[in-house]
């Protein structure tokens, strides 16, 4: 039996970083990891997704190319070399779990490959090997949720039904695809097929796609994806599957869809198995935990998707120091209301803090700015001018409670809005500090500027 | 009608539900003094009673410029700065 | 005699937003406008480079999209449309100029075309018409400065020798150019030229281009200008130009450089014709001012360019709002080591505050952090792995006092630095900031780790 200060269970985003930063506090740890360390953030989610969103974004700017004065004789010349695509993703991961795998070995993580379980607290089982120690760190992720639909096991068995690790290395590029869902991995996979040529449905049970966003990015999104091609189908319901085709109800019609691939992306269900002999305590949302991301269970913390908060590779990560940090004794704790999220759609979306709808409900004395990119010099110059920035303030100091950006860099762009809620920022210092021209951060003044008082460069009457 | 699950990965925002929000509820009822990172840890450095100052920021932020200030106007005077709890 | 509170001359970013922000706190304002509203910025600055830059950036990825998976039959099939680059060059500046008189318009201040002078403080003619005021707002700007050089003179006579006003507006795609100068507008140029195919040539008469920047930052763009085929000659000394030649001396050696165009790009001399009877004070630099952008006459405020504080258009507009403010009674001011400006390189430049040697110099307890875009996942996503940001900090408290960026999307990324700056923020307050995953944000991040104890994503002995 091996002895350890810390034993972390998965190795994604919440554990690895746990993990290192346990032991750069001082910690003897042990990571155990089933699949590839990096977790679904490196090898199937953040990183597989944005490599190929790069390359479709090449793609659609250069079948635009003539407008911005390059010409190409034959557009038909262009073509999507679909394995160097996967190709260049496969480089990609590996380049980046390995630099993870040399970061965990440099900061001395005994690392154990397999699926471990805990017989008790203090206690995980992984293969062979019996590991204890005082304090274990459950970061397990989750699992994809294939929802029970007439028809959709043998559709999943056949292979018309993937998830979103099968999306990211289908053998060829599909003709068409139905999007079951539209959460934001949803909305990613749509910009993704539909940028690359492919005929893309969105099939959405709620009114709307992207739900708890704040309405101004929904409608915004939900426009410009429609605009672009896709189509987007919300109030329905699925009642079977049938191979390619989902037949569902809409506005009390029976419809159907056919495509060549059906993607399922309606949620995900925490990794829980092998953990049943600790009591831990699990609502609907996943394990809970209190700030410090200690479980019920004394010594048991868990962090990262398996809790559910907000599943996320930041949020796990940040989490995953959270736990390293109540353990070495320092009681940190992390404001989800301070959390940025991000959605790698053409244009992006980066959101942070309360909706206008939120702040209203969670009673404050709510003040809302918004600023369109099509206003900004550069966005023009770009060429891609679809979106704006909305800032919630707290009227009562002025104080930056929420930040919602549709822009090409909104992604980029929420870091400033971040660290101003982090230092307490109100309207008045964003508006008062000096943003460079010609940049699409000055959007965000401009919208500061107009919650003070007057904006500069608009017609506000 | 379909199952479908509770949980949507990388959902932006925490819905208003109990658990979840209960977390980080900001306490809003007192009132705060706004001051800057530096003004705080300078504050606390050289004895000052930040809620005291008369800030020149934004909004009536305290900056660092003030507590120095705070600092050089009651340093003559005052030999035995007792230093301030108030770190806020 | 047509009577006003506030006179402004010139319209550029400095004057039309003086203008704009006077008329908003209940001026009534003249604007004097020579040329084009919008100034050097709008016209033949920043707007036009960055249309530029866009499509030069473009033709650079297209270049190089087999590596994204995107395969193109013929790569000469691609072609550069010259006339289509300038056409949608001067839609864009037509479109923001448009915007801009619209605004002005808007906010009823009235615009008299044409050169004014002043004949005292108070007492502007433009053209027939007679203007006063009690306050008179300054923003002429400034001009190219072409040195003497023998040769020179009768080189831009023939067509050979232009600036930066002629580099935005060739009639054809030059083969090849020689810039004069090493700042900013310089390497810009070179960026330009460069993606696009034309053969670069650089000619520095000091040890480094981008002097007054982080000697990071410039040996790191340097480098990388070079490894992408521009040539920089440093230590040069320009002794004759003769139509496309120009020659120079280098260690010791009479050396030659013949191009198709040769821009002079060696510095700007403030624009102060025509305001002589005023007896305003000039050092080298340009207008001198007080910290509210008064002159030494009262009532006669100067901005932008012709002060030559910082050469840039949100300088000048910060300038002009707080001139606005100060004629308002409202007494603002810029502190200029919180004002950030930005490179559009590939990769971008984006710069706020003290470098380390400055910081040095000023006395400061210097404490530095570097982290490499190369270790941030997005970046390896994106294929642009040059760049790093450096955070500079005062040890006493940890306050940030200078950020240097260098990332593709670097000048986006500075107005976290710039919010942060504003707001006081310390190297803790960065790294508690949660940053989304992935981002090139999240660089800063891991570099104010790294100023505070340890980053988690590199590997630091
Ligand atoms: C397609 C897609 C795109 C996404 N894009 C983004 C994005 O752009 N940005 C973002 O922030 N988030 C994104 N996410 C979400 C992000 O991937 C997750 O929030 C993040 O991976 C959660 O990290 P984690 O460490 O909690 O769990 P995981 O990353 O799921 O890691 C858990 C690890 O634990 C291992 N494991 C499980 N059980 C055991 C066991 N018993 N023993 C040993 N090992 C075990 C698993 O093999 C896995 O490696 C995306 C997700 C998907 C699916
Ligand atoms: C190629 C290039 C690229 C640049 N890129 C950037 C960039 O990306 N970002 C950035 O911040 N800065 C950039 N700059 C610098 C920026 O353009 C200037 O700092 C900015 O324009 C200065 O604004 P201003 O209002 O002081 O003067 P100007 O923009 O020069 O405007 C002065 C105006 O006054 C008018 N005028 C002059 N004399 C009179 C008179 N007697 N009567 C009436 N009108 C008069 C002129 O016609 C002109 O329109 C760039 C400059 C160049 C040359």
């Amino acid at each position: 039996m091996k002895t350890y200060d810390v034993i972390v269970v998965g190795g994604g985003p919440g554990g690895y970083v746990a993990a290192i930063k346990a032991s750069q506090l001082g910690s003897k740890v042990a990571l155990i990891e089933g699949d590839r360390i990096g977790g679904v953030c490196l090898n199937y989610g953040c990183i597989p997704t944005k490599t190929l969103l790069r390359s479709a974004k090449l793609y659609q700017d250069l079948m635009i190319s003539e407008s911005f004065g390059i010409d190409i004789e034959n557009l038909s010349d262009v073509k999507i070399n679909w394995d160097n695509l996967m190709k260049r993703k496969d480089t990609v991961v590996n380049k980046i779990v390995g630099g993870v795998e040399q970061l965990v070995k440099y900061n001395k993580i005994d690392v154990f490959k397999g699926y471990g379980h805990a017989t008790d607290a203090h206690t995980v089982v992984v293969g062979e090997e019996t590991l204890s120690a005082k304090n274990l760190i459950l970061a397990t992720g989750s699992s994809v949720l294939i929802p029970s639909i007439p028809g959709i096991d043998d559709a999943v068995t056949a292979g018309y039904v993937i998830d979103s690790t099968g999306a990211i290395k289908l053998p060829k590029q599909p003709n068409s695809i139905t999007i079951l869902g539209g959460g934001v991995i949803a909305i990613e996979f749509a910009t993704l097929f539909n940028s690359l040529g492919t005929k893309v449905t969105i099939l959405q049970r709620s009114d709307t796609i992207l739900k708890n966003l704040d309405a101004d990015v929904r409608t915004t999104i939900q426009r410009h994806l429609t605009d672009t091609g896709v189509e987007i189908v919300t109030n329905s319901s699925i009642s079977r599957v049938d191979n390619g085709t989902v037949h569902y109800t809409h506005e009390g019609k029976e419809l159907s869809v056919t495509s060549d691939i059906i993607l399922a992306s309606l949620g995900r269900t925490p990794n829980l198995k092998g953990f049943e002999p600790l009591g831990i305590k699990v609502d609907k949302r996943g394990v809970v935990v209190d700030e410090h991301m200690q479980t019920n269970v004394k010594g048991v913390y868990a962090i990262g998707d398996m809790c559910g908060k907000m599943m996320l590779a930041h949020v796990a990560s940040a989490e995953g120091i959270v736990a390293a940090e109540a353990i070495h004794g320092d009681k940190t704790s992390i404001n989800y209301h301070k959390v940025p999220s991000c959605i790698y759609s053409f244009p992006e979306v980066g959101v942070i803090g309360y909706s206008e709808e939120a702040a209203i409900e969670a009673g404050y004395d709510v003040g809302t700015s918004m600023f369109p990119l099509s206003a900004n010099g550069k966005a023009v110059a770009e060429g891609e001018t679809t979106g704006f920035v909305k800032i919630v303030h707290d009227k009562k100091y002025g104080e930056v409670i929420g930040v919602h950006i549709v822009a090409s860099h909104a992604t980029d762009m929420i870091a400033e809005a971040a660290v101003s809620m982090e230092l307490e920022g109100t309207i008045y210092d964003i508006a008062k500090t000096v943003h460079p021209h010609p940049t699409l951060s000055e959007i965000v003044m401009e919208a500061a500027h107009g919650a003070v008082d007057k904006p500069i460069h608009i017609i506000k009457r | 009608t379909a199952v479908v699950g509770e949980i949507e990965i990388s959902d932006a925002v925490i819905p208003s539900s109990g658990e979840g929000s209960a977390v980080s509820e900001p306490s809003r009822a007192t009132t705060k003094v706004l001051a800057t990172p530096v003004a705080r840890k300078m504050a606390k450095d050289l004895g000052v009673d930040i809620s005291t100052v008369k800030g020149t920021g934004p909004q009536g932020r305290v900056m660092k410029a003030d507590i120095q200030a705070a600092a050089d106007t009651k340093a003559p005077s005052d030999g035995a700065k007792a230093p301030s709890a108030d770190t806020s």
